[in-house]
C-alpha cells in the first residue's frame, strides 16, 4: 500500500495523463452510430500499429553488429507497419464509401 | 322575442334539438310547425318546445324561419313580420321582392352571407357546399359501375378510377377528399390562383391552364373568365374527361349563369357507364346536357343534374342549417333588436 | 523539436479518432490519424537517443516494403472481406509486439543488469497479451472467412482450462523471472500464451467474431501502451491506452447493437452464433443486423418491397412509406411487388398502401415484378410469405404448388422481415430463409422497420 | 376447343375483351351471343370474336359459359356438352341436377371452388365477395341522411358514423376497409379465430365474444355455432347496434341457413334513419326482418337484403369473373381434355 | 491518501460535467461533480502541507457559512432568474480568485524571495482575469436583471480605449514587477482590471449576457487553473482548464444557438440582441431551436397541437403523427385542437388528419379546446395563423373580430410553425407571434416537423 | 526557443495532460442541447470556484498570527464558497426539472 502511495506521488501527473486518456478514449467513441462501427475498429486497429515506433527505437540504439536483434526487430517493424499501412488504407477504402454518397 | 319554425318541403328543417336548446339559452320563444323535422330524422318528441300548426306557428312569431323560401307561398301573412330563409333557388325574384315589399316584410336571403372569415359559422352555402361535394362521390359510387380503389387480386386487377372535379370551391374541395379518400386518382381545375394550392394540400393533381381572370375585390369568389381562357380550359380539361370515370362539376361564378365546361361532343366520347354529377345544375349547369333536378342519360354517361344533394343528407344538413341560422340570428340580433343596418353582414343579407 | 513533433501526433490521433465517430467527418479523421502516425514515425527516427546507431536501412526498408504491401492488400480486397482483413491486420500488430517484447527480454536474458524487475513484469505481460491477440485474430480470421471453423468449439471444463492456463503462464514467468532468464520458462510462456488465444476464440461462434476482433485490438491496444512505457515514449503509451480504450467502449457498444452483452458473447452464450440461431434440415438461416441492411438499402440502386399480410398486423404501413421516402431522398429506386393474394382479402395489400399514401404508379403486379427482381438490389419482404414461397415452383407435393408467385431470390439479396420461424396461411415452410442470398431480420414488422428507419436516417 | 358465352339476365357478362385475349392466345375458338357485355359497359365492338345469336352460340361450342345458372333454361339444349357456370342461386337443385344427368351434361359449379390459396385465381365467391362488400358501405353511404367522416366546421360539428359489421370473411373484411377509408368508427363480429387479427389489421375494432366453435377442417370457413354463443353474440353485438348507424351482415355457415343476428326488437330499437345490408340474405339473411332482394323500412331503418351487389359493378364484376373462369379452364383442360378427376379442385366443382 | 483522493475528486468532476452534457443525465452529474468538489474541499484540509499551522476555524467558518447562504439563495431564487444568479456567483468566484492573488501577491510584496518572477506573472494574469470576471459578471447581472443598462453602451473610439486599458495593465505589471512591489502599481493593475471588466461587458446587448456569462465563467475557470499552477495544485489545474476549455466550446454552441459569431457577440454587432432578429412596431419574435423545442415537447406533460391550412400544404399530417406517437410513447398527453374555420373547407382538418390515421377521440373542439390551455404546457401551432389570432377578442377594427379562436396564449408557451412572418387568409398580421411566452419555428411545416422528429428521437 | 523546448521537455508529461484535458473539456460539451446551456453553465461556474482550495491551502500555510492574510483569505474562501455551494445548488434546481420526467 505505501509502495502504491509512492509510486502514485511520484508519476501523479503521469496517472492523471492515463485517466484522462482513457475517459478521452471512451468520450471520443461513446456515440458512433453502429455503422461505423467496422470503419472505426479498423481504424483504430491501424493506430494500435503504434507498437512499431518501439522497433524504430529499438533498431536505432541496437549495435549495428547485433543481428539477432536487428532482424527481429526489422521483422517486427515490418510487420507492424503492415498493420499501420494496410489498416489507414482499408479505413480509408471503407470510409470513401461515405463520402460517395455524400457528394452526389 | 318569438321565433317560428315552419316545415319545408323538401326534407331539411331548420331547427334541431340541439339548436333549439341554444335558442332557449338565449332567452327566445320558440315554436316549430308539427312533423317539420320528421323527413331529417328528428321526431316531434325530440323537441322541448311548442308544436304548433303552420298557421298558429306564423301568427305567433316575429321572426318565421324555413330552409328554403319556395316552401313560403303565403307570402301575404307574413306582413309585419321577419323572414329569414335561403332565397338563392327563388325563381321568380322579382314577385318575391314585390311582395315583401308590400307587406312590409323585413327579409333576410342567407344565401348572400358574404364568404369572410367572421361569417363563416352563418355561412349556409359552405356549409351546404361541404356537405354537397361529399354527398357528390357517393352518388358517383353508387352509379359507377366500378369499384373507385385500385385493386390487385388473384382475379385480376382493378385499375383505380379517375375523378375529374372542375371547380375547386367549398362543394369542389370536398369532393376532392372525398374521392380521394375512396382511392380515386383525382384531378380538378379551377381558375383562382388560390385554388392551386388548395387542391394540392389535399393530394389531388391540379389541371394548370393560364391566363385566368382574377379579382382580388370578388371576396375570394371567381369572376367571368375570358372566352380565350374558357377555351384552353376547354381543350385541357377535355382530353381528361375521355378518360375520367367520374367527373363533378362546381363552377360558377357570382352573379352570372355557370360556364359551361363540358359540351355535348366531350360526353359524347366519354367512356359508357361514366358519371357526371353536376352541382352547378341549379345555375345552368357546368354540362350542356345537363337538366336541373335530374338523371339523364346520354351514351351510356349517365348526368345526374342537383345542386342541392346536401338535402339527401338530411340529417346533418339540417343540423349544421340550423346552427348557421341560430349564428345569424344571434349576431344581429342584439338585446332583442336588430343591430346597426350598416353591418356588413346585415347589408348583405337584407332583402 | 521531437517532442512537439510528438505532442502533435498524439493531437491528431486523438482528433483523428474522435472525427472518426460521426459519418460526416470519418474519411477526414482517418487522414488525420494516419498523418499523426507519419508524423510519430518521422519524429521517432530523428528523436535524439543516448545511444543512437543509426541503422537506418534497418527502419526504412521494412517500412517501405510493408507501406507497398498494405497499400497493394486495401486496393485488392473486396469491400465484403473487410473484417477479416481488419482481423489479419490485428493478428500482424499482436505478433509485432511479441517479437518486440521477445527481443527486449531476449536482451535482459543477456545482461540481466539492464532493466529493473518492473520493466520485465511489463515485458512479459505485454508478450502475453500480444500472443494472445495475434492467435486469436487468425482464428478469427478463420472463422470469418471460411467458415470452416464457424461453429463454437467448446472443450469440457473449458473455464477450468483456461484458469489452468493462465496459471501456468503467470508461474512460469515467476519462475523466468526469478531465475534470471530460463529461455525454456520463456518458451514456455510464449506457447502457453499462443495456445490461450486460440482457446479465447474458439467458444465464440462466428457471427460474433467482429465484436471478439474488436476486443483483441483493444488489447493489441494495451501492448502498444505497455510498449510505450517500456521505450519511455508517450504517444505510444497513449495511443496505445486511447486505443485500448476505445476500442472497449466499441465492443461493448457493438454488443449492445446485437442485443447481447460481452460475457455472454465471450462465453459463447446461448447459440453458437447470431446468424445461424435455428436450423433444421433445410439448412441455415442468415440474420442481418440494424446497421448492414440499412447501409445495403442506402448504397442500392434498386429496392422492391413484398408487403405481405405480416405487414398489415403489426399496422406498419406508414413506417413502410417512411423508408421508402427516406430512400427515395438517396436516389434509390423504390417500387412495391404486389402479390395478388397477399394478404386476407382480394386487394388488402392495396388498402393497406393506400391508406398510407403510397402512389399508385409505385405499385408492380406479379409479372412485372417478376421481371424486375433480376435488375433489383434487394427485395425487402415484410411479412409476407406463402407468396415468396419457392416451393409453389419447385416442389409437386407443395399445397402451393402452381401459384404463381414472386421470384424475391432472383434479386441479388432479399430480407425477410417477420417475428419468427412460423410459417403463412398454407401453414407450410418456407425454403426461402435459408437461400443463400437471403438474410432475416426478425421482429415484429413495426418495431423492425422503426429500427430501421432511425438506422437509416443516422447514415 | 370452342367456347361459347351466354348472355346473361344480370348485368354481369361472363367474357370480357381482355379475357377474350388470353382464350384465343391458349387456342380456344371462341364465340359470344350478341349483346352479352352490353349492360357491363362492353359494346359487341370491343370484343375481337365471333358473335351469334344465343341458339348458335349452343349450337357451336363444347363448353358453355354464363355467369349465373338461372339464365339457363333450356337445359335439354346442351345435351353432351359442357356447362360452366355460378349455381349457388340455383333454387331449385334438384330439378337441375336431373336436368343434366339426363342429358348427359358435364357442369362444373364454379361457386364450389375450395377455399385453398391455390385455387383462389379461380374463386368467383372471394372476388364476388371483395366487390359486395365494398358496395355495401357505397350503398349505406348513399341511403343514409349522414356523412360519414366526422368534420368540425363553422356550423357545428359532424359526428363520425359507426359501422358495425358482422361477419369479417371476404366481403366484410373490404366492408370494413371500405368503411374505415370513408371516416366511418368500425366494429366487426365473427366467430372465426383468425378473424380477429384479420379485422384488427384493417384498423377497426373487434367485438370480442367467448366461446366461438371452431373447426380447423372446415377449409376455413365457419362453422354452426352453439345456441349460447349466438346468444352471447347477439347481446355484445344488441348493444352496439342501438349506437351503429350503418350494419353490414356477412355472416354464413358453410351448408347451412345463415344464423339470424339481428332480430326484430333490436331493429326497434336501432335509431331512425339507420340502415342495414345484408349481404347474407341469399342464404336467409343475418336479420329478422330481411327481405331477398328487397329494400324494407321498419321503423325508419332501412334494410337492404342484396346478396348479389357485386352486379351493381357491373363492369368490374365481370373483369373479374371472367378472369376466373379462364384460370378455371386453363387449370381443368389440359392439352384439349379434362385432367384427372381426382384433382381437388375438379372434384369440389362437378355437379 | 489526498493524492488518491484529487485523483478521484477529477475523475467526479470530468465524468460530471460529461453527465451533464445530455438531459438523462444531467442531474446525477451535477451531483457527481459536487461530490468530486467535496473530497477536493476534504482532501485539500487533509493534505499533508510543509509548514501547516491549522487555522482549521479559519477554514470551516466560512465554508459553513457560504453553505448554508448558498442552500437559501438557490432554494429562494425564482427559475426565471437562474441567469442573474449563475451571474452573480460568478463574480464571486472571479472576486475570490482576485482576493487569494491579491493574498499572495502581498506576501511577495513583504517577502519578495518566496516566489520566483514566473510565478508573479501568473498571479497578476490571474489579478487580471479574476478582476474583469468580477465586474464583467456584475454588470451582466445589472443588465439582465433590470434590464437598466441593458442597452448597449459603446463609447467612441471603445477599441482604442480597450488597448489602451490592457497595455496600461501590462505596463503596471512591469513596473510592478521591476521595482520588486510598489503598492500603487498594484492598485492600479486592480482598478484598471476592474475597469476593463466593465468595459468588455457594457457595449453588449442584455440579450447577449448568457453568452458573456458563460465566457467570464470560462476566464474564471482560467483564473483556478492559474492559482492551481502558483498552489501547485493539480485538480486546481485540470479543473480550472477543464472549465476554461467547457466553458469556451459552450459559448460558441450558444452563439451557434442564436446564429451569431461570437466576435459579432463581444462587439455588440448588428443588433441588441439576437432573440429578436425581426421585429416592427408589434414588439420582438423569438425563435427556438430545433434542441430546445425537442426538449420543450420531450419533458411536457401536456401538449395540444393546433393544425391549420399550413399543415394540409405541406402534406405534413403524417410526421405530425409520426411527433404524437413519440410524445405518447414518453408519457405526454397529446391533442389536436380543431378550429371550425381552419383550413381552406369545412372539416379540412378532419380529412387531413384521418389521413395520417388520428384517432378521432384525441380531437377537441374549440370550446374543450380553450378549457384546456391553461393547463398545457406547450400549445404547437402548424400553419395555422388566423384560427389563433387574439385580435378577434381585443381589436374591434380588426376583420377578425368577433370570431371565436384558440386561446393558445394561455397555455405556459406556444411553438408557431410556419415558412415566414406572413398573413393568412384573412390577411391580418398576429399579435400572437410577439407574445411573452410564444416561440417561432421558420420553416417548410414537414422539413421543420422532420427536423423535430429527428431531435426528439435523439433525446 | 530554446528556454521554450527545455520547458517542454521538462514538464512533458504535464504539457500532454493539459492538451488532454483540453480536448476532454471540448469532447464533454460537443453534444450539448441547447436547454442544456443555462444549467451547464451553472454547473461550469460552480466548478470554476475549485479555486477555493488555493484559499484553503493559503490558511493553512499561514502563520496563526498573521490576520491580514487570514482575514483575506477566510472572506476568498467565504466568497468562492458561495460560488461553490450556491452553483451546485442552484444547478440542481434546475435539472431537477429533467428528472421529474424519467422518473415518471
Ligand atoms: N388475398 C386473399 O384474398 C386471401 C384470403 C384468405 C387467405 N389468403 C392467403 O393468405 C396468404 C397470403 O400470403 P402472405 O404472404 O401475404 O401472408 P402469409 O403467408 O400468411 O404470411 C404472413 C407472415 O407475416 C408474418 N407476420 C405476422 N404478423 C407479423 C408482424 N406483426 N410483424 C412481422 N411479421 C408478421 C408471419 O410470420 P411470423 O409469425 O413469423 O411473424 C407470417 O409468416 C396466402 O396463402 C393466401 O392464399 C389470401
Ligand atoms: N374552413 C373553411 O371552410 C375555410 C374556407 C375558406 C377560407 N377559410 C379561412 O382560412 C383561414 C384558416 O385559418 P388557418 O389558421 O387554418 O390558416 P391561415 O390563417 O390561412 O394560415 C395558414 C398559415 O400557414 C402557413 N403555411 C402555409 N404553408 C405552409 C407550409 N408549407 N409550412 C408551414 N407553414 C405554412 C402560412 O404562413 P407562412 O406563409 O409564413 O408559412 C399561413 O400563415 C381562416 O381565415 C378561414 O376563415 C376557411
Ligand atoms: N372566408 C371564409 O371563411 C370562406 C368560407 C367559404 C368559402 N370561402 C371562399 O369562397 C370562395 C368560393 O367558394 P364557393 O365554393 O362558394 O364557390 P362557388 O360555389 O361560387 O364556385 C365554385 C368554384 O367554381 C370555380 N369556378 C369558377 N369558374 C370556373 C371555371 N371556368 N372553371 C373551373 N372552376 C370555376 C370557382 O373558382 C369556385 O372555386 C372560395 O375561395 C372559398 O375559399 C371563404
Ligand atoms: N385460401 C384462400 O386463398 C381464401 C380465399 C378466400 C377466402 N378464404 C377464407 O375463407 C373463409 C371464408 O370466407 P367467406 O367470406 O367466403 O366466408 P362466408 O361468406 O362463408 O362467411 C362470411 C363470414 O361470416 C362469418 N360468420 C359465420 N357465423 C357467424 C356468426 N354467428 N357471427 C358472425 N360472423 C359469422 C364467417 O366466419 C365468415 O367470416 C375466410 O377464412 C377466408 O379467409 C380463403
Amino acid at each position: 500500500m505505501g509502495e502504491l502511495l509512492n509510486f502514485l506521488s511520484q508519476n501523479e501527473v503521469l496517472i492523471y495523463l492515463l485517466l484522462f486518456t482513457v475517459l478521452l478514449g471512451f468520450e471520443v467513441i461513446s456515440k458512433v452510430p453502429s455503422v461505423l462501427h467496422t470503419p472505426l475498429m479498423s481504424g483504430a486497429n491501424a493506430i494500435s500499429g503504434i507498437v512499431i515506433l518501439g522497433a524504430i527505437i529499438l533498431i536505432r540504439t541496437t549495435d549495428p553488429q547485433d543481428f539477432f536483434t536487428l532482424i527481429l526487430a526489422s521483422i517486427a517493424l515490418f510487420i507492424g507497419s503492415i498493420n499501420v499501412f494496410g489498416g489507414f488504407f482499408v479505413t480509408n477504402r471503407m470510409l470513401e464509401m461515405f463520402n460517395k454518397k455524400k457528394n452526389k | 322575442m318569438k321565433i317560428g319554425f315552419l316545415k319545408d318541403i323538401e326534407p331539411r328543417v331548420s331547427l334541431t334539438p340541439p339548436a333549439h336548446i341554444k335558442y332557449v339559452k338565449s332567452g327566445y320563444d320558440v315554436s316549430l310547425e308539427k312533423g317539420a323535422g320528421l323527413k331529417s330524422g328528428y321526431l316531434d318528441e325530440d323537441y322541448e318546445c311548442k308544436k304548433f300548426s303552420r298557421s298558429e306557428v306564423i301568427k305567433n312569431s316575429d321572426i318565421i324561419i324555413c330552409v328554403d323560401s319556395s316552401s313560403l307561398r303565403e307570402i301575404e301573412k307574413f306582413s309585419n313580420k321577419t323572414l329569414i330563409s335561403n332565397f338563392s333557388g327563388e325563381k321568380d325574384t322579382d314577385k318575391l321582392k314585390d311582395g315583401i315589399r308590400k307587406n312590409n316584410i323585413t327579409a333576410f336571403d342567407l344565401s348572400k352571407i358574404p364568404r369572410t372569415t367572421i361569417a363563416q359559422s352563418m355561412d349556409i352555402l359552405s356549409s351546404m357546399s361541404g356537405l354537397s361535394g361529399y354527398k357528390s362521390v357517393i352518388k358517383a359510387a353508387e352509379i359507377l359501375p366500378k369499384m373507385f380503389p385500385m385493386m390487385i387480386t388473384a382475379a385480376g386487377s382493378i385499375k383505380p378510377v379517375k375523378v375529374v372535379v372542375l371547380g375547386a370551391g367549398v362543394a369542389g374541395l370536398q369532393a376532392i377528399a372525398t374521392a380521394k379518400r375512396l382511392g380515386a386518382v383525382v384531378e380538378a381545375s379551377d381558375p383562382r390562383e388560390a385554388a392551386k394550392e388548395e387542391v394540392l394540400s389535399l393530394g389531388a393533381k391540379f389541371i394548370e391552364v393560364e391566363g385566368a381572370v382574377e379579382d382580388k375585390e370578388a371576396g375570394g369568389y371567381a369572376v367571368k373568365q375570358t372566352k380565350e381562357f374558357l377555351e384552353r380550359q376547354k381543350q385541357e380539361v377535355s382530353r381528361r374527361l375521355k378518360e375520367a370515370d367520374v367527373v363533378i362539376t362546381t363552377a360558377q361564378v357570382l352573379g352570372s349563369k355557370s360556364p359551361v365546361l363540358i359540351s355535348r361532343s366531350v360526353v359524347e366520347e366519354m367512356k359508357p357507364g361514366s358519371v357526371i354529377i353536376d352541382l352547378a345544375s341549379s345555375t345552368g349547369g357546368n354540362c350542356e346536357l345537363t337538366k336541373d333536378n335530374e338523371i339523364t342519360k346520354h351514351n351510356g354517361v349517365s348526368i345526374v343534374g342537383n345542386s342541392f344533394l346536401a338535402s339527401e343528407l338530411a340529417h346533418d344538413a339540417s343540423n349544421l342549417f340550423s346552427n348557421n341560422i341560430f349564428n345569424f340570428i344571434d349576431y344581429v340580433v342584439k338585446d332583442g333588436k336588430f343591430i346597426d343596418q350598416k353591418d356588413d353582414i346585415y347589408k348583405s343579407c337584407k332583402i | 523539436m521531437d517532442k512537439i513533433l510528438f505532442l502533435i501526433s498524439a493531437f491528431l490521433l486523438v482528433w483523428g479518432l474522435r472525427l472518426q465517430s460521426d459519418p460526416a467527418s470519418a474519411s477526414k479523421g482517418n487522414k488525420f490519424a494516419a498523418v499523426g502516425m507519419l508524423i510519430a514515425l518521422f519524429s521517432a527516427s530523428i528523436m535524439p537517443l543516448e545511444n543512437s546507431s543509426g541503422n537506418y536501412l534497418w527502419i526504412l526498408t521494412p517500412i517501405v516494403f510493408s507501406a507497398v504491401i498494405g497499400y497493394i492488400i486495401a486496393k485488392k480486397i473486396q469491400m465484403t472481406s473487410m473484417p477479416q482483413m481488419v482481423s489479419i491486420f490485428n493478428g500482424l500488430g499482436g505478433l509485432s509486439a511479441v517479437l518486440l517484447s521477445y527481443t527486449e527480454i531476449n536482451k535482459w536474458i543477456l545482461s540481466p543488469e539492464s532493466y529493473p524487475g518492473f520493466v520485465l513484469v511489463v515485458l512479459i505481460v505485454s508478450l502475453f497479451i500480444g500472443s494472445v491477440a495475434f492467435t486469436g485474430s487468425l482464428l478469427a480470421f478463420a472463422k470469418l472467412d471460411g467458415y470452416r471453423w464457424s461453429e463454437k468449439l467448446t472443450l469440457p471444463f473449458q473455464h477450468i482450462i483456461n484458469l489452468i492456463l493462465l496459471f501456468s503462464i503467470a508461474f512460469s514467468s515467476y519462475l523466468f523471472i526469478d531465475s534470471s532468464g530460463g529461455y525454456t520458462f520463456l518458451y514456455i510462456i510464449i506457447s502457453i500464451s499462443l495456445i490461450y488465444g486460440i482457446f479465447f476464440v474458439a467458444p465464440i461462434g462466428g457471427a460474433d467474431m467482429p465484436v471478439v476482433i474488436s476486443l483483441l485490438n483493444s488489447f493489441t491496444g494495451i501492448t502498444a501502451a505497455l510498449t510505450g512505457v517500456i521505450f519511455d515514449n508517450k504517444v505510444m503509451l497513449l495511443g496505445g491506452i486511447l486505443v485500448g480504450a476505445a476500442g472497449t467502449i466499441l465492443t461493448v457498444l457493438m454488443c449492445q447493437a446485437m442485443n447481447r452483452s460481452l460475457l455472454n458473447v465471450l462465453v459463447g452464450g446461448f447459440s453458437s452464433s447470431g446468424s445461424s440461431s435455428k436450423s433444421d434440415e433445410q439448412g441455415d438461416i442468415r440474420e442481418i443486423s440494424d446497421s448492414d441492411f440499412a447501409v445495403q438499402l442506402f448504397y442500392s440502386q434498386k429496392v422492391i418491397i413484398v408487403p405481405g399480410y405480416g405487414l398489415a398486423v403489426a399496422q406498419a404501413q406508414k413506417l413502410c412509406k417512411e423508408i421508402q421516402e427516406v430512400l427515395e431522398s438517396n436516389d434509390v429506386e423504390v417500387k412495391y411487388a404486389i402479390h395478388p393474394v397477399a394478404g386476407r382479402m382480394p386487394g388488402h395489400m392495396n388498402v393497406l398502401l393506400a391508406e398510407a399514401d403510397v402512389d399508385y404508379s409505385k405499385l408492380i403486379e406479379l409479372d412485372e415484378a417478376n421481371e424486375n427482381f433480376k435488375t433489383t438490389d434487394v427485395a425487402v419482404i415484410i411479412g409476407a410469405n406463402d407468396v415468396v414461397n419457392p416451393d409453389a415452383i419447385d416442389d409437386t407435393s407443395s399445397p402451393l404448388y402452381g401459384m404463381p408467385i414472386l421470384k424475391v431470390w432472383e434479386s441479388t439479396s432479399s430480407v425477410v422481415l417477420k417475428r419468427s420461424m412460423s410459417a403463412g396461411y398454407a401453414g407450410v415452410q418456407n425454403p426461402l430463409f435459408f437461400k443463400e442470398n437471403n438474410k432475416m431480420y426478425f421482429g415484429d414488422a413495426k418495431d423492425s422497420l422503426q429500427r430501421l428507419s432511425t438506422e437509416l436516417k443516422n447514415l
